[in-house]
């Protein structure tokens, strides 16, 4: 009898779930029968509401799921609990950020008016209030539609503006003003991409020829754009899309294929520090992506997440030959980005694609593969607790 | 079999519930003050689902056999003996709570399970949260007295989004609204 | 390494795909070099192009993927090859039906102008030409959003009509005149749901007291409807939404959850023929709602296929309790719907969730799980080939 | 290095495909011509794209030694060593032939591959097929000289939906453009 084995299989799971439930706190709902007592009172009606939100706190995790399949959507989840805790609607090939006071999230999408095709429009859409509920769109003049990329969209570290990567496929940055709502500025960034906001209203663009391109506005709101040298070298050794960027400190770290890290501190005239390489750092010689070398290499779809108090960058690394630098991750290198030195080697329980770090005094780890979420203790590398998730996009986490 | 006087309905659900239930209902009735009050019963259709769910009495199924009383995240937890979808208990609300990024429907369809512990048959409104994306979490098919769509006061397989501002399904709560018999 | 156990695992598993690709007269493309001959030639420069469709096949199927996360979507998949021939976009909880020419596809379906907000619009939406491509869209006054429902879209047997179900949430059925393009019109249908076509113009519904609705038209364009007698008790045996009607003769088999067929000749007045039981038809007693009684029952999302040419009903079929018409089939029961006879019971390799017959000479039964589609002989039951597919939600093949 | 003279590639790419070709070939040049002929090169970022390609000389990459010349159902068919995302062939379309239900977009980026059989460098166009959703088969991440996204010339993870009615992504095609050097 197939349907007794099920409903006993169905049994057990429960049981185990009530463990886990119990463990982790969850509300457990009882009208437990006093044995020998009076029957029981009747339940009482309840009505229907929303869980109030109040607030990314310093452990979760924001990610948006990959696109595609999926399409879209972006989905919080708590690192002490690995519980799902919100979702909040997105189209797919979304970006996302946080405002500094953690309640209001700002989505940057496209919609056509008929699913795939019709009238498109591009807009920021504003989420917050109590139960994180929509609060209106601002229409941008454009987007860039890619699969997730994190530094096509950006906030300036108050809060007050919004900058928007726009390819279509002329290179621009949209920049909007969040406290009136609209458009402030559409900066053209001929032959770069890509933004990396710093100061208060300054923003960087990697150029395809190695340099950066750094706008800055006059006192009326006009933006200027100038390059700097060429930094790297783009045709053999390019730094990644995915490269890191503090934009309180606007202080970067972009990496190259190769695993040189090239600090730069972002301003209306960047200072280029030497470059220095993760593999050197872990006492093994430089990659390089002549003659096929296999050896370990950054890789991944989000591979590098930066801690500021502590001056740590992790980065997602294989062991593979030139041109992986998409390979999923078999261990989290942990470097002290000022002395250029490894700390630790941690294993992953299956091959990450997106690392996270949380910026308080207690920091969580969050490695991510295909379906897994792992939550890990950046000193130990243990792995606290994990959840199976939707083939994520991007991360974000709360910036301290 | 006596039929339920679905008018008094409104007036129970409105009520303030009783100090014995959770923190987390206290978190419910804050958030039914943040949105809309569920206007409920709206439809004359929510009286006919009502006066149905209260006349299939549900009795001695495979379902109520093994339903539990203690974890509301699991799919044989005694009120979910009619949902279908992702338990909003496993997304970030609750049973009578969405999670937040999503609204309640005010429609619903009425079902009626019987509570193990006190052997009563109590009616349940299975009410769709919307506007995010399916939470994908806490899958679950149970179909004790459900109807079929052309009887849709008692069918699981509408998306209950109506008087929302979206129907894009999330999740579904299984909210009690009161005793069945 | 694990790089190169990968690599060989990628070679094997070509190996395995060329043979396949060979088996199914695939195009192999080779510049094979002639050993000791001259360079091979310069291979030369192509163009791009789009694969014409020239009618779906009396051999193809065409499903639609399950709502909710995969987002709608149709796709057509070759019985004979198990391969994927074509796809059309589709919002989610879409329904679709072939046109008589088999080149024609209308899908119902409905948008946002913001994805989940915005403004509504329900279209009827037509594809075809040489591929496949759309052909512009019929706005309709609203349509049911549900789970996937076969009786929710359907097209007169001469493809002049459409006729689309609709519950705003006041129950209506909207006629479209398919040459105009244009809404014919809007007949309430109180109480009752879905649509099943019949005669040139004609159709009935289902109603929640355990009667038809039958719609019939004047000459004007009026439609009158009627309410027949009751032929099932819906509180305690009601009939499936998924019953199966062959829009052609006007034939169709109401099913109740406990299996009891009721075939009714639609027309302005249906012929009410008397019901008999699928277990009973396979020498069981009757199935029954009361006393928890386990035994065969039919059940699933698409739990019934008839073919006319043979009056052939095939029906999936699982062990479970009443109020289990929604379990997969582990069977599929082969029925003589004139002789009420049970011919076969086929295994199926995974639990089904919907079954098809082709309505050819050489007919093709195919069963869906959530992930695979089997391929099988209707005659013997042997599973000829299978495909990995996404959820399916609905499924159409040629009628003849 | 000789530099590739682009303005050639429009001409190269009307003219009719040598007779050897297949009967897909056929179909293939039947659908082009139902659709708007492929406008080659339609951009400036194009002509810098395939310079760029013929710059970043292929030789000796671990795709590159591993592929094979038989089945453009695998990963590891030669002209996919740049390719990110599902195989027309594997979605009832071709290496140059969008499937039914789809349109290819007039607009792509363009690497460089190696074939085994006669060692040449040859310049692909890795051309998306838009208006169907994503089409789940045969999903390979190829990514030898792919740039980063700030070099939009040679990436792919740009959606390459430019100029066509929609931006919904189905497969990606590997058309063949010519010789690199």
């Amino acid at each position: 009898m197939k349907r007794i084995a099920h409903e006993a299989a169905k049994a057990a799971a429960s049981v185990g779930a009530l463990l886990i439930a119990a463990a982790l706190g969850a509300t457990v709902w009882s009208t437990a029968r006093a044995a020998g007592a009076a029957a029981p009172p009747v339940l009482q009606s309840e009505t229907a509401g929303v869980t109030p939100f109040a607030g990314l706190t310093p452990h979760e995790l924001t990610y948006s799921t990959m696109d595609g399949l999926t399409g879209g959507g972006i989905r919080i989840i708590d690192g002490d609990t690995a519980k799902l805790v919100a979702s909040v609607y997105s189209s797919q090939y979304a970006n996302f950020a946080w405002a500094p006071d953690h309640r209001t999230l700002y989505v940057s999408e496209t919609y056509w008016t008929l699913g795939n095709r019709g009238t498109r429009e591009d807009v920021l859409s504003i989420y917050g209030g109590p139960t994180l509920s929509n609060e209106g769109e601002i229409t941008l003049p454009g987007r860039l539609i890619s699969d997730p990329k994190t530094h096509t969209f950006a906030l300036s570290s108050d809060g007050r503006y919004g900058y928007d990567y726009s390819f279509q496929p002329a290179p621009a940055v949209t920049v909007i003003d969040l406290h009136s709502r609209k458009v402030a500025a559409s900066v053209e960034i001929p032959g770069c991409g890509l933004v990396f906001p710093f100061g208060e209203r300054g923003f960087a663009s990697l150029c395809a020829d190695g340099s950066l391109a750094v706008a800055d506005v006059d006192a009326q709101g006009k933006y200027t754009v100038r390059r700097t040298k060429r930094f790297f070298d783009v045709m053999h050794d390019p730094v990644m899309d995915e490269s890191v960027a503090d934009g309180r400190s606007g202080l970067a770290f972009f990496v190259t294929y190769d695993g040189w890290v090239h600090p730069v501190q972002l301003a209306d005239t960047p200072r280029f520090e030497k470059a220095w390489s993760l593999e050197q750092a872990a006492g093994m010689s430089a990659a390089t992506s002549r003659g096929g070398q296999i050896t370990w290499r950054p890789g991944g779809q989000v591979p590098f997440a930066y801690q500021r108090s502590r001056h740590r960058l992790f980065a997602l690394m294989h062991e593979g030959p030139p041109w992986s630098f998409e390979k999923p991750g078999s261990e989290i290198w942990v470097l002290d980005a000022r002395s250029h030195r490894l700390l630790h080697r941690w294993d992953v329980p299956e091959s990450a694609y997106l690392v996270a770090v949380t910026a308080d005094a207690h920091p969580l780890l969050f490695a991510l593969s295909q379906s897994w979420l792992w939550v890990m203790d950046p000193d130990s590398g243990a792995v606290l607790r994990a959840t199976q998730i939707l083939t994520p996009g991007l991360v974000r986490v709360r910036g301290e | 079999m006596k039929r339920l006087d679905v008018d008094n309905l409104g007036e129970r659900l409105t009520r303030r519930l009783a100090g014995r239930l959770s923190r987390r209902s206290a978190l419910a009735r804050l958030g039914a003050l943040l949105v809309a009050a569920p206007a409920f019963p709206l439809l004359p259709v929510q009286r006919a689902r009502a006066a149905d769910a209260a006349q299939s009495k549900p009795k001695g199924t495979d379902f109520s056999r093994a339903a539990q009383t203690h974890d509301d995240k699991a799919c044989n937890y005694w009120r979910y003996c009619g949902i279908d979808g992702n338990l909003c208990s496993c997304c970030g609300g609750s049973m009578h709570s969405c999670p937040p990024g999503s609204q309640p429907s005010p429609t619903s369809w009425i079902g009626s399970c019987i509570n193990p512990d006190d052997d009563r048959a109590y009616l349940i409104a299975y009410r769709d949260c919307c506007g995010a994306k399916e939470c994908n979490h806490c899958s679950c098919l149970n179909t004790d007295h459900a109807m079929p769509i052309y009887r849709p006061q008692a069918n699981n397989h509408v998306i209950w989004c109506f008087g929302t501002q979206s129907f894009e399904y999330h999740c579904s709560m299984a909210v009690l609204v009161g005793l069945a018999q």
